[in-house]
């Protein structure tokens, strides 16, 4: 059992399963020699060797695809973009080809490999370097969305990612790499992909949130438990896809009140669906509209003014409160 | 001094075996064994009645649109016979003398072109990727493949096929960056048959050959006669070793023709002269091959008349085949499987949803 | 006025703005000689040369970089992808350069840029081919989305569309591209980007929906009056990107009662905005769960299954009567 | 015969002018004229001394991670000085030297630096791009631009920068082939400093130079001493005449090196010696023109002190620039501007959201 932050957590998944698993490969851009641009691959070349450690050329859509081959003739590729925001160049193969695979050839060839990626603000990046389209990833058939919250539960979902035998995106929210430790048990642990967690409880209403978000979103029920006297359920959702619609449901019932925190553009985000889900379960146990507090519909601003941009929590306690009030 | 040229790592060849005539350069014959270019030339033989029948069967509406191979086979034969039967192929989607060479029934091929998504299927043992219709789409799969092999200490090697166009495209150029980076086994077979789609090959790209691409990664590359079997075996056989010496991969163009429409849904008139594909037809693969074979006296014309006719049993017992197979499958429901291992609660759902309303409709 | 097909009008949406307008330039692969492989750009070439009818290489990443540019030194490209299912080979450059220029310099530079592309199902056709993937394009900030549902709006809405002085993703039906013929004036006309048509009035349900899905959503409407009595109000919404919001509303406050149609993937689906933008503006007007009648989670399927994937008049009926039961 | 050599269309060619100790080949010195040698003299050293000081801004938190450009000032610089002022650039995300020749002022680059959308502003006439953080992104645009240059018959070029590693990228591939296929007047300045972040030249491309990449297009390459300016001038220059008479677009190999970090969140420690370091920095491109210059006795060595005073206050006032313009810019609802030339209704509906939020928070 250690204190470690978010990027090291991640590290010690990458080790214990490339430890236990011999097919399982890192690769990708500067995830060798260097470690990765944020260290989680820190320490693995030296161990592994270049031939599990890959540090490739620079070329998204080729590191997807060679992972895609490399999943297909029985190794575990988990690949590393260095930030979400590059997904985009290899968008392709992630929808046509990592996506399908098993469907193209009903089941003939699986396709179990990770793709990892920083998302999200926070960290004074530059363009390109924060978003959170985590909407992409989720609406495309064959793709897993997973996205934790914090150094315990990173490790435990990135070891059932590298196990699961279908392709999973892997976010990973850069603004909590180092923001804090929690204990994580040497020991393996995983989280089934697809279960959500209570991360706390409460009557008065829901908060359905995810990955650094979550943190804010926890604050703000503090403070509306402390100045309102609301005590809000705060829902964790892990996996973006598949949602879990039984963990949102029962609470929702419970509650009758909605608040929905991302980072992801407003519109045609997660928040959306979010609803649709909730809409179409528990109707009639809706007392309210459902609020949203998310990033607005703009190309995300550069890091002075990101965080008017990102949900804060004062916010987050807005929503709330406008979710009580209607 | 200050202003000099640069010494490349590569130059690039051109080889060609057969004549126009079907006589072949002496020296250069890579002496395949006969019971070998007997398999090739069936192969080649079938794949064009296939594509004929095929092109019937569309226009009766039995199957939907496909890519004819026809003027290609030579390329596609010479390259696939040249490697294991275990070493990997990556198909592009006109690649049908090689599925067939490879084993592919042909009613499987006909599913496909049926519109049923198991004719996607691959036979267990046959060491194959499914069509891609994204041109260019997994090039890079066959490095990650490749890599794979190498990582395994496989003796095994990957051979993929794209087209002419194909070549334009970004991930054509990051896979083979990929492949020569990473040393791994691979051979790329870009079949230029002039075309991609209306886009005659001098407005592809403004390189002279193809195989010079290769130099952009430091990589042996080579340009072949590409309807002649003979040449395209060859330069393959040497990539193969090379690759299996663990020297890497080998770019190699082969210039052939599409003989055929683009798709069924494509009208050549439209953008190319008959006269071009009338020169074209003199190049012709399959008789160039038959007139080498007969040569040779591996195969006489009697032994031609007799194949056509066991080819033609064999196609259209194909379709009879396929139709019975069309019969058995499962409802629509089927599109829920093979998502993911297992069905999340969600897709469950949708399923229900789905068949709650077939019963529904139905009775 | 003529009788033409959707493939006519949009012709003549091309024809007529690029005589008028000189900086319009038309580009794509076999959009030239071949007149594009479904003959929308037919006779171009011929009426104005190969330095504006452009067949280009094959990559369609270069083919939209080079239209951004295009757009940003003056002239005003109108690029084609062959089918929507390939433009993920460019999905970096609509996001992160198409999207953002205009942002990214404060306005200097616009990219008035049409990217034209047929979309979804029922042509039987290969994979790829028949996907309806609108929802990414909609979730982009910095995009428009539109999608129109007949020869007549498809004209005017393209002509809006290359008038726009910012990137537009043009949807085109393939399956009513041929499917009907309507009256097309001669004369110039245009339909504002963000503007949704009432296609069918009615009282007691909204039915929301738009491209080729409009006509089976009209049908089913009918069948509802005939067999149900019920008056369905079927708004067409043209655009995705901006929803008109305003004639949502209004709707779905008259009738309380909403379905959705469409052939996209369920999840994170368009239809998935469209109940939370509801659940917003309308939530207690709604008398029922909002009916999201829509493509499944699946890859779509090929040809000889496509058409249980996509909604048929008998779903949509179902649906609808869902929604008045509830 | 049937085994042949290929010609290709071009040969890659390596030029350098200056040696290491500044002194030029007599044949090859392009004989620039003495204002542009001084201008070129300056803005080299103004980037150099820029990149320290925002070096130490950065540390402080007064301005975020960027890319430094120092080492590479001559490939910079000897390329932009090579056209004309109303030709086009597209940079990538480290051309500081290219930005100040333009006339970018150093407040924007700053303000840029510093978190703000506004530093992304080009100034009205400048017909530069502005940085693009994704690497290789913009090569495609350079080529649209270009190509909106020959329609317009505007007598305009368009010059355009990027790394080695973005090389590998397939936007790349794809740019040179619509640049080469369409004739468009673009010069393609790959600027070589043998590091992508922690990947070293060798691994990111197995070809011996990124010159032969020009070969797969049939496009003229050539490789030069990018630091040495004069060479890059030349060879720039060459490119630009074919590219105004409408012989189309060249891709030049700049071999250079990033003295520096990658950016302000690299440790270049991990991953190279410091020994590489210090052999490139022999080859340092500013004292090596400087004493050209003074052997052409065109710079003294009090000139150039004098010099580095007046960069010195001028960098120093930027900030003060930067500060004021940073208190007048306006509050965060500008994140709504920009996005559509007119606002959509949601868009506004956000921005009122955001407004009224700012108000309860402050008031
Ligand atoms: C990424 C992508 N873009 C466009 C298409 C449409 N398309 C199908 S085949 C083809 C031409 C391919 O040419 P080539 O690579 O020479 O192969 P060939 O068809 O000649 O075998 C095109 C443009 C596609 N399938 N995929
Ligand atoms: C598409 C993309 N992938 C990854 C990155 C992260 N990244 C920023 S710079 C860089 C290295 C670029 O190397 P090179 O092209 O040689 O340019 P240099 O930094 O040396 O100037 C990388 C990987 C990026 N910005 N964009
Ligand atoms: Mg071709
Ligand atoms: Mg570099």
């Amino acid at each position: 059992m250690a204190e470690l932050t978010m990027v090291q957590a991640i590290n010690l998944a990458l080790e214990q399963e490339m430890e236990k698993d011999d097919s399982v490969h890192v690769l990708g851009q500067d995830v060798g020699v260097d470690g990765g641009v944020f260290r989680v691959t820190d320490g693995l070349l030296k161990k592994f060797g270049e031939d599990r450690v890959m540090d490739t050329p620079l070329a998204e859509s080729a590191i997807v695809g060679m992972s895609v081959g490399m999943a297909i003739a029985g190794l575990k590729p988990v690949c590393e973009l260095q930030f979400s925001g590059f997904s985009y160049f290899a968008f392709h193969q992630l929808e046509g080809q990592a996506a399908r695979m098993r469907w193209r050839t009903r089941g003939r060839y699986n396709v179990p490999m990770v793709c990892r990626m920083p998302y999200g603000g926070g960290v004074r990046a530059l363009e390109h370097h924060s978003e959170s389209r985590e909407a992409y990833y989720a609406h495309t058939p064959g793709l897993k969305m997973v996205i934790p919250s914090g150094p315990r539960n990173a490790r435990a979902l990135l070891v059932s990612a590298m196990r699961d035998p279908d392709p999973v995106i892997f976010f990973e929210g850069k603004a909590i790499y180092r923001a804090f430790k929690e204990e994580v048990p040497d020991e393996e642990e995983t989280i089934p992909l697809g279960e959500s967690q209570i991360a706390r409880e409460g009557d008065d209403l829901t908060i359905i949130t995810y990955g650094a978000m979550t943190h804010r979103t926890l604050e703000a029920a503090e403070k509306l438990a402390e100045e309102d006297g609301i005590e809000a359920e705060v829902i964790d959702l892990l996996s973006i896809s598949p949602l879990d619609d039984e963990k949102l449901s029962e609470s929702v019932r419970k509650t009758g009140r909605v608040v929905i925190v991302h980072e992801a553009h407003r519109s045609f985000g997660p928040g959306a669906e979010i609803i649709a889900r909730i809409n179409e379960k528990s109707f009639y146990y809706l007392e309210a509209p459902i609020q949203r507090v998310t990033g607005y519909d703009v190309i995300t601003p550069y890091f002075a003014r990101e965080q008017d941009y990102i949900p804060d929590v004062a916010r987050i306690v807005t929503g709330a409160r406008q979710a009580m009030a209607d | 001094m200050p202003r000099k040229k640069i010494k490349l790592e590569h130059s690039i060849e051109y080889l060609s075996i057969l004549d126009e005539k079907g006589k072949p350069d002496k020296d250069l014959d890579p002496k395949i064994d006969k019971d070998t270019l007997l398999r090739m030339h069936r192969t080649m033989l079938l794949s064009r009645r296939f594509d004929e029948y095929q092109l019937r069967w569309q226009k009766q509406g039995r199957i939907g649109t496909f890519a004819p191979a026809k003027g290609q086979e030579a390329s596609q034969v010479g390259s696939i016979a040249a490697v294991e039967d275990d070493d990997w192929m990556v198909p592009s989607f006109r690649e049908t003398s090689v599925a067939l060479w490879r084993g592919t029934p042909m009613s499987g091929l006909l599913l496909f072109n049926a519109g049923y998504n198991e004719g996607g299927e691959i036979p267990e043992g046959q060491n194959d990727l499914p069509i891609s219709i994204p041109v260019a789409s997994q090039i890079t799969e066959a490095v990650g493949i490749a890599y794979a092999m190498k990582m395994q200490k496989k003796d095994r090697l990957v051979v993929s096929y794209f087209g002419d166009g194909a070549t334009s495209e970004g991930d054509f150029h990051e896979a083979l960056n990929f492949a020569q980076v990473f040393n791994t086994p691979n051979i790329f077979i870009c079949q230029n048959n002039q075309w991609a789609i209306s886009v005659p090959r001098e407005q592809q790209t403004e390189s002279r050959t193809l195989a010079q691409k290769a130099l952009s990664y430091g990589m042996p590359g080579i340009q072949v006669d590409g309807n002649d079997p003979l040449a395209v075996y060859t330069a393959t056989r040497e990539a193969a070793e090379r690759a299996r010496k663990g020297d890497g991969p080998t770019l190699i163009e082969c210039v052939t023709y599409r003989l055929s429409v683009h798709t069924t849904a494509d009208d050549p008139g439209k953008y190319r002269d008959e006269e071009e594909e009338e020169k074209w037809e003199e190049w012709d693969p399959i008789p160039r091959f038959q007139q080498y074979l007969k040569d040779r006296r591996i195969l006489r014309k009697k032994d031609i008349d007799s194949l056509e006719e066991e080819i033609d049993d064999e196609v259209k017992s194909a379709w009879d085949e396929v139709e019975e197979q069309i019969e058995s499958l499962g409802d629509p429901l089927v599109m829920f499987d093979h998502l993911f291992e297992e069905r999340p609660a969600y897709l469950e759902e949708q399923r229900q949803t789905m068949k709650q309303y077939r019963e529904d409709k139905n009775g």
